[in-house]
């Protein structure tokens, strides 16, 4: 058992998934068919055993709320455990003030009357496994003030644009953090996923907040950097950081591939979600389907390739879908060709039969959009 | 203890030993059917779906599989204040201990079960059956005709109505006669073993039937003719759709591939009544770069770099490179490894079909592959 | 079975539980000691077979979200029904705009899609047990366009201030709708409560939003009035008005006599809430209670008489607690004496030993302040 | 199915005959406790709070009502997804019936059971016991020992030592010996019947011990001493606070009045480690004008009016204007009416004690009110 204190916080300012992050918070974005993004974080933490969890939804709690539930599907106690929601309660004048630092400011009764000893604090627009008992453990072993998350990586100068990155000593002590501005390819990319006491936390938001009022989480670690023992902890396997469309849509893509997927989805560690109850996708004899992700409720009568294809999707006959990701309920009419495009939830493609772009700049079908 | 208007009991006692190894280790209740269901998701949910918030499930024989299955009762939604599914097998009583000798002898030991919820109505049903049914319709049928038993009937075809228990009913429904598989049948209305009685009479009957020497204890053979000719009011309720009872292999076969073939008999895609089942917790359904799809059913979890045409492929089935699988049923977590070839044949949950082994046969019945070949 | 979708309100703009507002919505006010208000309404729709229930929130969802959770302890099927919390999806810049037009516009896809052919919609702050298939027969009997529930009271001088009064004919149809300004002691008072088809639901929300971008539902149910076959309900037994601190408190006080709250809890009838697990209430040989409602995980040394006590209050020795309503949590001291006092949450009362008004007003302790 | 790295067996076939007519209905396990409580909801919410989350229930004779109220899972929040309280009598298998021949033998006849959750150990509990455990820091120990078997001890009188299965240990807490009930104790470490098992290791021992002819099937008798004989790794857990097996009436009424005199020791209110139960819908308690309390464990849906002294009322419980309950237990939904006089005594459920009934007496043996009166 670890004696932990999950907080799934807000995504940075930095993350903006254009046109999908208009209907929902980039938590409940879908991901991958039947995911939706915070599914990640949240199995994470309930299949390392931290049992009470606080969400922190910044706008359009709905879909966050319908998503999670009672937490039944992460495998949370239902009266021992707690998955709770927290949104900021006051009404913020300004976008500007409406960062972390206000959000646990407001609900700092929740957070001084938990009784767990430490906290792991994490964004949900990064995917990957990790099991925190091992964090914990080197937490723990190396008396650090605060253990943060990292993946070395050699694309740094193609993805995690304006993510922090950490210098290293050779005892992974955290020397400075500063953003990918995309100069190197090999970087320690911060995953903004930190393990500290809850006292420290604590001390953290209130300091946060004395120093400037627009102050996030990430900018007083960043300056307290050098009087903390600040260190990092190495995540192995598969990482991506889903912050902006291109390459949310390149993620989705690059999991298409079965081999590189088998990296984030193992046996020993589900990626729990929430069921839809929806019968098996359904094939039928026009169909043509390859190097694809398919959900269940799909009924299929066109051909698809190296696409992600959601919950309840028809594609209807002589339609070819080529490199896109169609979301749930929606429809792809008769003879329709998608390439390189992303079409939200609940769309109909039907008039216009040609729908197709080069791989640089990837088209976007608005949510329950006729077209 | 909540007052509920009508609570259903389940009769989940067979062992259907024509399913031959699928039902070694499961009843016939828990047997798999249509990709991600077991066929006992179908009363459950129906229950669900027709507002009924507690159900009895009457298990026997080798069940630790069907009683835990069924026990998880948020799987049909079932977990509120006063819902439950509650699991019923024979049990030790003071005057000892006793098997169920009957359908109606299972109602007759959980009387105490019943009970407990003071119900008006309690509805009774098989495990066996793959319908759609909504029986909240049925109990408005049940008071409108102020019935005292109301039975659900199903239209077949008159030279099979011989099979079957056959109702002989008058215009309004007023069944005036029963016969157990008829030679000659008067009628091709067939009861589908679905019966609501009212409580109270249902109760005395059961107790009543105790002491009736060469009873069968069963309803079929010794309740209803005995409302029949005490006068009591019973009723047909007619039911029109997709049903069927999935005895044996071929059946089974046959039942998964009308979803294939006929999509509109069983349309398990409608939103508004959806069967629920276990949720497993696996990825999405992957079809690799050799795969080859044509007129299937694939659930998620499954990965596909072969060639599936007309079959059912249940949760985490793979199907490798250069695999084939024709007019075939995989079951869970089944994987046919590459060169494979399998055609017309159910593979059970779990068993691997070796690289360039070959099962089945071109017609003819049916094969079960329950071993690794 | 009835074919009606549940729709919990908005409260009226009226509606002002002075202090107690502060800290969450009106629907989860927490109400004699072991209730919120809004489980009289789902109790109301779920015993009455409603299984399809829509909440809107309008502000700090997360008490309400916690408190209603599933919906499991209303005994709403978890998978077949679904009680879902709405919340104003689009931030609004000016507070007169916050209404429930708004709310159910921005989440009209929701109402569309429901199934039901009828709505029932009412607020939270009314208290009253009504069975909705009684109103669902007598709307298809009418062939009503909207059936609208009323309670005639001989108290309408001194309740149910600035609620809507009804004018029926001899067949109950509304003739005019008008507020109650206290003139008289006899009024059909509107219950707020409307029953009509879904289309005329959707049609009255569009139709309100052309009319003014200010128009509330009961404004156009009010102008629409001799337009529409309006009828009346008449419901029986025991109903208040929580809309003022001063009601709020007098109704409390009133229930304390236990042969008025069995007009309230009917055995057949039950209200339900969420459970907190607590123990039940503990009482020393130093207590002394009379003419009191207690829940459970009290601990009582002192004397209490004609009040409310809410879980987990801990009353020491010596104290007097009289005619007043201490919420959950919150802790009196010794020799604390209170009389016509409001004690919000996890409150402590301790160093102040005389908190005494008279009848005349009402008293109010924030929540967690240690006076 | 996912694996579970422990999960729990609890054993609760215990009958409970010296609980009298408290157990005609209802087997040991779901007798009442403490104002709310059941006696089984102490394992059952233990379990819970120690991150336990598959729990099997043996149960045996007539147990309708227990099996239907710990089927209920989410009572202990034990309805998450891989969550599950799941009942398991004695059950027919293809080579007949049999009832559970001891306590050994209860888990043997559900390895089936046990290996679907692939775990790494099991816990085995008694569901007869009042008393708040950390089961969690009990595996703690036991993977530190590197132990084979942990059997949870508290330390008992000296003098009372010959009433409990004794575990002499050295002072690591290896155990080198095991005496039932000896006539002249060595150490005063009883044990708790609470062990946790490396499964592989049990379910081997079991199987074992089904070809012992003389075994008796039991833990205590048979597999401790054997784990002992071959040498295993056997250790204590050392187990501090309040704990207590209410077999008799004057001890079910004792451990209720241990509540009121005693807070400290079985402290109910704590938020950390709270007792989950059923939550039956009924308004808070009213304490009517005519009410006198003192000294009192009470809970919601009361509605007193009388005088209620050093006593503990359940669910509902109604004491009418004019009557006295001193030094009494009143089960769920019991009515005093007004004028009774009410002493030293345990009113069963739903019993109502009539106007100016006189029950109990001052002193001696507590009486069981178990009829109308």
């Amino acid at each position: 058992m670890i004696n932990v204190l999950g907080i799934i916080n807000y995504d940075d300012a930095s993350v903006h998934v254009a046109g999908l992050e208009n209907y929902r918070p980039i938590p409940s974005l879908s991901f991958l068919a039947r995911y939706r993004l915070i599914d990640f974080a949240l199995s994470n933490m309930t299949n390392s055993g931290i049992k009470r969890i606080q969400v922190y939804v910044k706008h359009k709690p709905r879909s966050i709320i319908e998503h999670l539930g009672s937490g039944r599907q992460y495998n949370i106690n239902s009266k021992h455990g707690k998955l709770r929601i927290l949104t900021g309660e006051d009404s913020i004048q300004s976008e500007a003030y409406n960062h972390d630092i206000t959000a646990f400011l407001q609900n700092m009764r929740f957070i001084e009357d938990a009784n767990q000893e430490y906290v792991m604090i994490m964004p949900s627009h990064m995917i990957y496994t990790v099991d925190f008992k091992g964090v914990y453990k080197q937490h723990l072993e190396t008396k650090a003030d605060v253990t943060v998350l990292y993946k070395t990586v050699n694309n740094a100068h193609e993805s995690f644009m304006g993510v922090d990155t950490l210098k290293l000593d050779d005892k992974k002590q955290v020397l400075e953090i500063e953003k990918n501005r995309g100069k190197y390819k090999n970087r320690h990319i911060s995953l903004a996923a930190y393990m500290m006491s809850r006292e420290l936390f604590i001390h953290l938001i209130h300091l946060a907040d004395n120093i400037s009022s627009l102050y996030t989480l990430r900018d007083v670690l960043q300056e307290q950097a050098p009087l903390l023992k600040m260190i990092g902890f190495s995540v192995k396997g598969y990482v991506a950081c889903i912050n902006s469309l291109k390459e949310y849509f390149r993620v989705n893509m690059e999991l298409t591939d079965y081999n590189i997927a088998k990296e984030l989805f193992r046996d020993e560690w589900p990626i729990h979600t929430r069921t839809s109850d929806s019968c098996p996708a359904q094939y039928t004899p026009t169909a043509r389907v390859n190097c694809s992700i398919v959900a269940n409720g799909c009924f299929i009568e066109g051909t698809v390739v190296g696409s992600v294809i959601g919950r309840g999707v028809v594609i209807k006959k002589g339609a070819l879908v080529e490199n896109s990701i169609v979301l749930e309920g929606s429809v792809i009419g008769e003879d329709v060709h998608l390439k390189n495009v992303v079409v939200d939830k609940s769309a109909v493609v039907s008039k216009v039969k040609e729908l197709v772009s080069d791989d640089s700049k990837i088209l976007y079908v608005k949510r329950q959009d006729r077209v | 203890m909540r007052k509920h208007n009508m609570i259903a009991m389940i009769l989940a006692g067979g062992r259907g030993t024509r399913l031959l190894d699928l039902t070694n280790k499961v009843a016939k209740p828990a047997v798999y059917f249509g990709g991600k269901y077991r066929i006992i998701d179908f009363p459950l949910s129906n229950c669900a779906n027709s507002n009924i918030s507690v159900i009895g499930v009457l298990t026997q024989y080798e069940s630790v599989l069907l009683n835990s299955y069924v026990a998880q009762d948020q799987r049909w939604g079932l977990d509120a204040k006063d819902s439950g599914i509650y699991v019923l097998p024979p049990r030790e009583k003071s005057e000892g201990f006793g098997l169920y000798r009957g359908t109606a002898d299972a109602i007759t030991q959980n009387i105490d079960f019943v009970d407990q919820y003071e119900p008006d109505y309690v509805l009774i049903l098989s495990g066996d059956h793959i319908y759609k049914m909504d029986y909240d319709a049925m109990l408005e049928d049940h008071k409108r005709n102020k019935a005292d038993v109301t039975i659900a009937v199903l239209e077949v075809p008159l030279k099979e109505a011989s099979r079957f228990g056959i109702m002989n009913a008058h215009e309004d429904g007023r069944i005036y006669e029963f016969e157990e598989k008829p030679k000659q049948p008067k009628s091709n209305l067939a009861s589908m073993g679905i019966y609501i009685f009212s409580w109270p009479l249902l109760k005395q009957a059961l107790i009543d039937d105790l002491s009736v020497e060469d009873s069968n204890h069963d309803f079929g053979k010794d309740i209803i003719p005995g409302f029949l000719n005490s006068g009591k009011r019973l009723f047909t309720h007619r039911f029109k759709g997709y049903w069927k009872d999935v005895g044996t292999i071929d059946s089974l076969w046959e039942a998964n591939m009308d979803l294939i073939y006929h999509r509109d008999e069983l349309n398990l895609a409608d939103p508004s009544w959806k069967i629920y089942t276990e949720d497993i917790t696996v990825p999405p359904q992957y079809m690799g770069p050799n795969a080859s799809i044509e007129n299937a059913y694939i659930n998620q979890g499954c990965v596909v770099d072969g060639t599936v045409i007309n079959s059912v492929l249940f949760t985490g089935v793979k199907v490798d490179k250069g695999a084939v699988v024709k007019d075939s049923v995989l079951m869970p977590f089944s994987h046919i490894k590459s060169n494979a070839f399998v055609q017309r044949v159910i593979v059970a949950d779990d068993v691997v079909v070796e690289e360039g082994s070959k099962v089945g046969k071109e017609s003819g019945e049916i094969d079960l592959i329950s071993q690794n070949c």
